[in-house]
Order: C-alpha cells, then structure tokens, then sequence
C-alpha cells in the first residue's frame, strides 16, 4: 500500500491532500496550473437547489493570518453543476466529493439527491455551518437535534456516503459529532469558518457587505485541532480535517489530532501550488520524522490505538 | 506563473505613492491592462497594475494604503516578490482601430495601467491623449511620463494642480471615439454616462484568489449574471457591468 | 470633559485603555517601565480562595499571530493579593479591577466578597471563562443557567459592581449575554480565550503540558469584534472589549462594534509598552478620522444612538 | 529597555547555527547570563542569550529552531531588531571569590552565554576551564574561542569530534568548587547530581512576558514554591529548582 493512500468510505485517497470547499471552485482555475489527478480528492464549490448569485461585495476581508469571507453559496445550482462542472472533472483520477447546501431539509435533500446520483461524485459533504447564509446553513449546524434529523434525511437519500461539515461556532462539537455520528453520518469534516467581523475605521461600518463573514487561515488552526482532537476520541467515523493549513507540519498536526485527510482551503489563494507542493512534501518530512504510513500517526496526540484504514 | 521578481530600484514618486521597478525571471511580453497577485507580509496576495514592462523590467506603482502596500513600499534592492502572474485580461490595444480615436482616463491608482497601455498604443502609431485625475498637488505622478506619450491633462479635486475638478470635468467626449478607464467606482460610474461609442474600464474589487475560483470578486451584469474581476477582468466593456 | 474620558459603572476611567486579567500580573513588573496611574485602569491577576500553583509547563506555545495559554490561574490567593498586590497598586491613580475565579460558587463568594470590601478595588470581574483548569471556569461560562446563578450570588455578596467576563466558546454569546444581564451583572467584559491546541510534530504530543489553552492575540480579533458587536445590540450594560488588540485602529474598532473600553492582554508580551503608546496615540488618531470624544462612535457600525456615558 | 539593534555582521558558525553580531544604541556594561527578548516575525518574542558584549557590540549565537531563529538567521547587515531587554539575572561572576576553581559546562544551545561569563571571568583573573557538549561534529561552534580564554573540553555524543558521550563524562568533579552550566534539561538534571559545592544553572523555559508578569516560565522549587525563569533566573543555585 502507498505509504500516503487512506481508504474512507466511498473514498479511495492516493494521498490524505483535498483541496477545501469553496476554495477550488469546481477545479477549472487550478487544472490550468497542474494536473488535478495528483489530489487525493477535491472538495467542490456548495451545491444549492437553485442558481444562486449569494452576497453583494466586498466580500472578502482580511486580518491577522486569516480571512473572512462571505461568498453566500454563489453557485450554479445542482443541475448547473451536474450538466456543466462534473463532466470537465470527470476526466481526473481523483475523488470527488460534492458540497451540499440549502435553506430547507428539503433542498438539502433534493441536491443530495440528484448530485449523489451522478458517477463521478464518490461523497457528499453536507455544508450545515456555513455562517454566510441568512436561513439554513449555520442554524443546522449549531442545534445537535436538528443536524441529527438532517442527517438522517440525507443519508436516506443519498446514494453515496455523506460526511457531515461541523461548524467551530459551537459549546460543544463533540455533541455535534455525536449527533450526526448517530444519526447515520458516515465521516465528518472539521472545521468550517469561525463567525468573525471586520470593521472599516474610516466609516466605522463593517467591511464586508454582509457584515459578518467566516473566518479562515492560519489565525483558526489551534481552534481546529483542539476540536478534531476532541472530536476524534469519541466518534468512531473518520474526519478530513480542515483549517489554517499551510505546511506540511501542518498536515501532520491535524492527522496527529486524530483526522484520517485534511483539506486545505485559504491557503490555496495564497499559493495555487500549495496542494501539489504539500503532496510532494509529504513524504520526505515523514521520512525526516520516521512515518512509515500517514495513518500511522492518527490519533497519536491522544494515544489512539492505530491503524491504517 | 509564480515568479520571483527581484527589485531593482524603489523610488517615492508622490506623497504616499511608490514606484518600484522590478526584474522578472524572463521577458515574455504582457498585455497592458492586467494585473500581479503579490505576496507580501500578509495573508492574502495583493493585486497591483502592470504600469509597464520593458524586456525583464517591470514596474509598479502604488499608493500606501494598508499593510500590505507599506510593506512594499519598504522593500529594497534586492529583496524578493512573489509574484502570481500575470492575471486578467487587459486593455484590447491589438483591437482598437488604427485610427481610433483614444482617451486614456485614469484617477488615482488608477492610472499605473494607463501609463503601459498607452504606451502601447503609441509604439503601434494610435495618437491617444490622458486624463488624469488625482486629489491634490502632492499626489500626482507620472505626469511627465504621460507627456512624453502624448497630450495630457492633470485634474486635481481642490485645484492645486492642472484643472480642478473631476476627471469628468476634463473630457471633451466629442472628440473622442474610444476610452480606457481605471479608477475609483464613483469616477467610473460617470464615465459609464459619457457618451463616447467604446468605453471600456478597468475595475477593482476585493480578491480572494485572484484566478477565478473564489468568487470573492463579483461584478453583476444588466443581463441579472455575474463576471468575475479577477479572470473575466479587471477590464470590462462599460456596459458590460453594473457598478 | 477629557475626550478620552469614559465613566463606566464604578470605574472613573481617564482613558479606555485598560491591561487584560492574567496579562499584567499585579502591575509591579510593568510600574518598572512606566507610570501606571496613566492607564485608564488595570485587570489583576485571577483571584482564588487559596494559592494556587497554575498547570505544570510548557504553559505557552505559539500559533500563527496567536498565543496559546494554559497557565491554570496561578495567584497568591485572595489574602495574599490583599496584603501584598492590592497596597503596592493603592499608590497608582488608576482603576483596579479584581478578577475573580474559583472552582465552586461557594469560592467565586468567598473571593469577591473579601476582594471587592478592599478600597482600592473599584470593580470585579467575575471570571467564568477561563478555560485551563479542571473544574469551574468554562463550566460556569458556557453554560447560561450557571452562570446567571453564579452572578446572582456573587452580585449578592459584592461591594462593588460586578462585570461578567464572557468565553467566545459557546454558541450563542448573546444568549449568555442576556443571562448574566438578567442576573444583575453590571457589565461584561469579553472576549476570553478560544480553546485551542497545538501539536509537536517531532514528538506527536501537545506542546502545552495540559494539552488544551487558551487562544489570544490577533489572530482573535474578528472573532472578539464580531461577538461585541452582537453582544452590544441587545444588552443595555457596558462592554469592555478585547481580544487581539495591539494597534490604535483595533482600539477604534472594538468602540466601533460596541465596546465603552478596551483591554490589552496579549500585546503586552509582544511591546510591554503598548498601553502607554496607545494613549498616546489614541488622540492623534482620533484627530485624524475627525472623532471629537472617544465614545462618539461607541456602536456606530451597528447605528446605534450615541451617547457619552 | 527596548533597544533598536543593528546587524553588524552575520555568520554561519557550524550547521544550523548561526553568529549576530549587533550594534546598540548605547555601551552600557551587561552581566554575563542575562538575555535579550527578541522580536522577529512571529508574534511572540524569542529570548536569546547574551553570547559577548564589547563596547557598543553584542553577540548573539542561535541555532535555528522554528520560524523564529530561522528569520533572525536570514537578517542582513543593516537589518534593525527590536530587542527588549537585557533581561534575567546572570551568572554572579563579580561575587565568586578570586580563587575559585571553576568549570563552565554549556550543551548545544546552552553554550552561548558562557562564553561571555568565560571572558568575564577570565578578565578578573579568575582561572576557569570549559567542557562543551555538542550532539555531533558539525554542530561544534565556537571551540577556538574558548580555547583563547582558557583549557576547552569537547564532548560530541555521537563522538565524531572531541570525547564521546555527554559533558558530564568529561567532568571531573574533584578539579572544581564551582559549577557555571546552561543547556538542555537532562544535562542540567545530571549536574544537579554532580558534588560540587557552587552550582548555578541556567535553565530554558517557554516565554510569554520575559519580565515576570504571565507566569509562563515558572520552576517549581524545593519548598514548594516556584520561582520565575525570566526575572528569577534564568540563573539558579542548583538546590533552588526541581527540573
Ligand atoms: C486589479 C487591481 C489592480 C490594482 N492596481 C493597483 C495599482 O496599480 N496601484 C495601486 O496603488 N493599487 C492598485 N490596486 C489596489 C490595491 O490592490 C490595494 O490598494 C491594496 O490591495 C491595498 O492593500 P493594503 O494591504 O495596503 O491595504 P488594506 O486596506 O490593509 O488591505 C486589506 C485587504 O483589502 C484589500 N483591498 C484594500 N483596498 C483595495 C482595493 N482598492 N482594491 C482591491 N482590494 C483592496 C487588500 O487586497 C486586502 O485584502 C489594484 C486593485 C485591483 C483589484
Ligand atoms: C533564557 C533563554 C536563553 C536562550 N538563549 C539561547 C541562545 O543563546 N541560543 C539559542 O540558540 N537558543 C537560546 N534559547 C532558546 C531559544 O529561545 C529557542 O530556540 C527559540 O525561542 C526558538 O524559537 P523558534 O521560533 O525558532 O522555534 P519554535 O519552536 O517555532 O518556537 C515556538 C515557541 O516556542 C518557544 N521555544 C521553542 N524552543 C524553546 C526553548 N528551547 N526555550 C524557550 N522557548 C522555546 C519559542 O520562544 C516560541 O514561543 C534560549 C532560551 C531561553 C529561555
Ligand atoms: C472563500 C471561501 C469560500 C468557502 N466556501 C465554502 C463552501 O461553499 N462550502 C463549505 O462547506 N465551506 C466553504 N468554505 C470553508 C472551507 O471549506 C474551510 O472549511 C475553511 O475555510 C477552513 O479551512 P482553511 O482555513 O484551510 O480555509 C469556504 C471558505 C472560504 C475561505
Ligand atoms: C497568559 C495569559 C493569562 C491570562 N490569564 C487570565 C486570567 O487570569 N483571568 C482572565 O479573566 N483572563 C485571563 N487571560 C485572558 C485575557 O485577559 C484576555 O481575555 C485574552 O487574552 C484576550 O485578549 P488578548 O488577545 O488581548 O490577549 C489570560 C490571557 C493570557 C494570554
Ligand atoms: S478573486 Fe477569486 S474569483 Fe476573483
Ligand atoms: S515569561 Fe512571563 S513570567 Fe516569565
């Protein structure tokens, strides 16, 4: 076996590296700079039931080390994206995983639906933490008792396996992780963006235009791995985690916390190679530290019993 | 499409503008108009004007805003950039009739593109002529490099140099067949009014990633779409977009 | 009156710009650099029943434009602040503020009620938010039921009002917010720490001997502006902000979103001038966006009506 | 008490480890084992010990770590740091007595302010000798220097350079009655064993503050207190800590 392959349900990773939702697109931009069958999988830009156009601008600000941002789930609606985004990524040797957003159960279900249809998508990342969204997205991510019902609904639709995105803007993600663990999810994703506000102090207004946005970058990643090390010790599915990775070393904290691939979002528009450099960088860091197999340290921080599936 | 840039030389050339000439790994030519995504101190990448490139040099000009154009005020010879691109789509100089007639309308940082596509525009024999606005006396620039391609005319808001006023208040748009425009929103916004047939401007929006993937740099279309800044941009045909 | 002047619930403060709890100790280091009765006020120390040694180390570690913290409230105890801190502070012309923490309500009583009898204490600051000890502290700050009883009960026994310090770690900070508001606080005092984690990778272990601290310092800031700008909205009692502070445009901001007062932990580390530079640059600034009193623009990014006190 | 110094001079002393040699403002004298509070890029400081003082020159030797003393490795001649400090009480050279017999014992990064203590001592006519423990030959730094102020023992553990295995096989506790050491924790555990009568140690602890106010770098003690690396130390008596 590769010493960087990691199975998950539905998803056969050559390497634990998944370019984040909503900061890859749907793979077009970045298949210009290097070949995409290089991921481990992509996660793609939130699919909703309609064509959506989300916030006016500004739309990004930025602080110490991280970035907020408050796109609204600008996409081209589920069959948008089935007739004309799938097919251009059906051509990589690599996982696909389709973000799944909406303001009701049922949207969420009706995308769910069609998208886990089409063959090229192998999971779905149901997107319930997103803070940019006046209905639906954090409201379910923040009651365990509603992401539990959701996830339900989801998985009876759903052809694929369904890894649940859990919002940090939470008292306890571990009850989250719980919730939706029961209710059938079959891995989880961690963490989305904390809610964060910037404001202009020549007008004193907010800079972004919908006032608040999600924070991202380097500044959340101690949040991120404090949670997925939370997390891990209690759930028995595995995580992809996410947030504030740049570095190699980075990739190899999250995975210590207990995540089984981890995503990278900001850090792809602060370097378009950062995925492909990261895979590239994998291996001699592990051989520097003595991994064998990346899944050898999952868990390690908190003494996970280890594994390699 | 990453390069490091290495700075040759940096030189002040207005209160709180900078002008910083920069060597790129190669000399492969660059159309007028588009732009460099720069990583500096900060996290995200900062999108400056190619104001002009000759073989391996190319040149930026900025004014100091924030901390990220400051920290590129202070580089020095030698020091490094990393530079993503060149990004957007720029100016159509290679399009524009050989008897066109062309005004160039730049308002503060606005003006950096101007001066390389109006080169441009000379070097292929087009007769153009600049109007360049700024605020005041201490922060106009390149007012001389200007003249050298052609007529030009400096507007500042309180009158303390050339013309006072707006942009606007400078141009004659009956003599005009064409314009190219970059500038602040409220400065393009009147210029969508200006009856001139092809108008086409350049402009700024927050970034994200700079190449088209993030979203972050939306502009609605009269057609109830959207383009991108970033990848369908900065320029746009004026009626193109709804500022 | 001083422009920079703000008058808050026991506290004359000559300027908003007040040292953070935990961040200052009890003055005596920082008086060696420069005259303390320049501060609008100070945050002692945590304040328990009995001395307490804190966690064992590494108690520190460091993230992207943040800090990492798990220092366990060590403190001389509650007599030993009063007969050594307090006297060494009672020669400063400035506010002292007592924060409290303990491990049962009976503790948290115990400790105010003797701190805030001592005259040169003007307020308390009631922490229920400190999230690197065992037992009380985040559990009383996530909690909104616990902690409207616990304010309830030390209100009860205090001499001196009562500021609640409110932990970013919940899901609904106005929900606490509201409580402690109900229950008699007479301000709050926020943000505390993110929980937050970092990993050595050459070892796969925490870096913090407790594994968990607490996350400060810039990369903070949008997190801490937005839940004050929240907060400010719905409560009718003042709001000293912090988290991330290091510039006078972040003083500015934090007023802006809602905040009558600013105080400054992390950045103490980083220039232990920094609360004297920012007075000193604070009218300057002020001159420059044409803010004529500091409390003029106290809520403006949410419109609120504007009012000096 | 915060300084802006001036790189003088950067240089590479063996693999991964690297001299700075900075002008201050000012020629103040400075006690041997204090430190100065460095601020680089990250946004906490990095405490660095004091390596030598001459006049207005201060030196610095670090090995580089994280992204701290990897940018303090990369400043140039010319380059400004924000230095607060001197921090610390030092090693208490002015008060050992003149016929004192001591031994200065540094391991890997522990080395560096002992050899300013070496010079003090040394100035005062006090007869001392060194034993410097390193992990392997490449990492050796500053041998030759010592060798100038007095009798020098290598140690390397993998004993590619000088004697095999830690200092203390190259410590004779007989020849001495006063112990100077800084390096990492076990050694400086294996010394508190060592019989000799004076021992000072230097420990290593996480900084917040550097001046007293946090509580980051406490040491338990013996009567079950603590004491404060930054403000207390970093110079103990060896009976005053349990590492
Ligand atoms: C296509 C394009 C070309 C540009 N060309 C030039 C040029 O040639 N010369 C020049 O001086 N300026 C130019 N700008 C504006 C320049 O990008 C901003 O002044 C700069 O990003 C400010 O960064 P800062 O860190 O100094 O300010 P800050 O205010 O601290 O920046 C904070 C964030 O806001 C963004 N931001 C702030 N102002 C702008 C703005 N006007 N446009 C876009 N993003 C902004 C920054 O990129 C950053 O993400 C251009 C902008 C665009 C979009
Ligand atoms: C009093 C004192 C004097 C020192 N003198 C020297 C010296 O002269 N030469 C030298 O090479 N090193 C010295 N060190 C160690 C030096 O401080 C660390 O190597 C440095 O802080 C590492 O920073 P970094 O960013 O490179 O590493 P990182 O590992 O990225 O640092 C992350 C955080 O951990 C802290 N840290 C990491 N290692 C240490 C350590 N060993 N001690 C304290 N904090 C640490 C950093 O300060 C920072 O806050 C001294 C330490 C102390 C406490
Ligand atoms: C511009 C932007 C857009 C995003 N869009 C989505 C989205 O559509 N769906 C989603 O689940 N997460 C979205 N996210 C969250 C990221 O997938 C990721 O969880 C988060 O940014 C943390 O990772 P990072 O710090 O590596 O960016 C978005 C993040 C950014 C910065
Ligand atoms: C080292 C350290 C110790 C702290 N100790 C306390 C404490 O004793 N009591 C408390 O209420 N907050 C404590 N805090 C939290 C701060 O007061 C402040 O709320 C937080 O650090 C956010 O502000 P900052 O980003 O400006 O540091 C501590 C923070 C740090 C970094
Ligand atoms: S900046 Fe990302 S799409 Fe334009
Ligand atoms: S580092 Fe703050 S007390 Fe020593």
């Amino acid at each position: 076996m590769n010493r960087l392959q990691v199975v998950l349900p539905g998803l056969n990773l050559k390497n634990p590296i998944i370019p984040a939702s909503g900061c890859f697109g749907f793979g077009e931009e970045f298949a210009k700079l290097y070949d995409l069958s290089m991921l481990g999988g992509i996660m793609i830009k939130a699919a909703t039931g309609e064509e959506r156009y989300g916030n006016p601008t500004p739309r990004v600000a930025e602080s110490d080390m991280g970035m907020l941002n408050a796109i609204g789930l600008q996409n081209p609606g589920v069959d948008g994206i089935i007739a004309k985004k799938l097919p251009f990524l059906s051509q990589f040797d690599t996982e696909i995983i389709a973000n799944v957003a909406g303001s009701t159960p049922e949207e969420y279900e009706e995308v769910t639906r069609r998208i886990s249809r089409d063959p090229v998508v192998k999971a779905i990342e149901l997107n319930i933490s997103c803070p940019n969204v006046k209905s639906g997205g954090l409201q379910f991510g923040t009651d365990p008792k509603m992401a539990a019902e959701l996830t339900r609904r989801v998985k009876a639709v759903s052809e694929k396996p369904v890894y649940v995105k859990l919002s940090p803007n939470v008292t306890s993600i571990v009850e989250m992780a719980q919730a939706v663990e029961q209710a059938g999810a079959d891995g989880l994703t961690m963490i989305n963006t904390l809610v964060g506000m910037r404001i202009d102090v020549r007008t004193g207004q907010p800079i972004l235009a919908n006032r608040i946005g999600g924070l991202s970058g380097p500044a959340i990643k101690p949040v991120a791995i404090r949670m997925i090390n939370d997390v891990a010790q209690v759930v028995s599915i595995p995580i992809i985690g996410m947030g504030g990775v740049m570095e190699v070393d980075d990739v190899l904290e999250m995975i210590y916390a207990g995540a089984s691939a981890v995503a990278i979002g900001t850090a792809n528009f602060v370097n378009p190679f950062i995925c492909q450099e990261l895979i590239t960088a994998l291996p001699k860091r592990m051989d520097e530290l003595g991994i064998e197999h990346i899944l050898d340290i999952r868990g390690k921080a908190y003494g996970a019993t280890l594994h390699r599936a | 499409m990453i390069q490091l840039l290495t700075v040759v030389t940096r030189r002040q050339i207005a209160s709180g503008a900078t002008e910083l000439v920069c060597r790129r790994p190669d000399a492969t030519p660059i159309e007028p108009g588009r732009f460099m995504h720069l990583r500096v101190g900060p996290l995200l990448r900062r999108p400056i004007s190619i104001a002009n490139v000759e073989g391996d040099l190319i040149t930026f000009l900025f004014k100091e805003i924030g901390q990220g154009t400051k920290e590129l005020a202070r580089l020095r010879a030698g020091d490094q950039i990393d530079a993503l691109g060149p990004l957007g789509n720029g100016f159509p100089v290679e399009h524009v009739a050989r008897d066109a007639k062309i005004v160039l309308v730049g308002g503060g940082i606005g003006v950096p593109p101007l001066y390389y596509t109006m080169r441009r525009l000379v070097e292929r024999g087009i007769a153009c002529e600049a109007i360049l606005g700024f605020d005041t006396a201490d922060s106009v620039f390149y007012e001389d490099e200007f003249r050298k391609l052609g007529p030009t005319t400096v507007t500042t808001i309180d009158g303390t140099a050339g013309i006072q006023g707006f942009v606007t208040a400078a141009l004659d748009s009956n003599r005009f067949d064409t314009l190219f425009a970059c500038g602040p929103e409220p400065m393009l916004r009147s210029i969508q009014q200006v009856p001139i047939k092809h108008k086409f401007l350049s402009i700024e929006n927050r970034m994200g990633c700079g190449i088209g993937a993030c979203f972050a740099c939306v502009c609605p279309t009269p057609d109830g779409h959207y383009v991108k800044t970033c990848s369908d941009g900065p320029v746009f045909r004026a009626e193109e977009v709804i500022l």
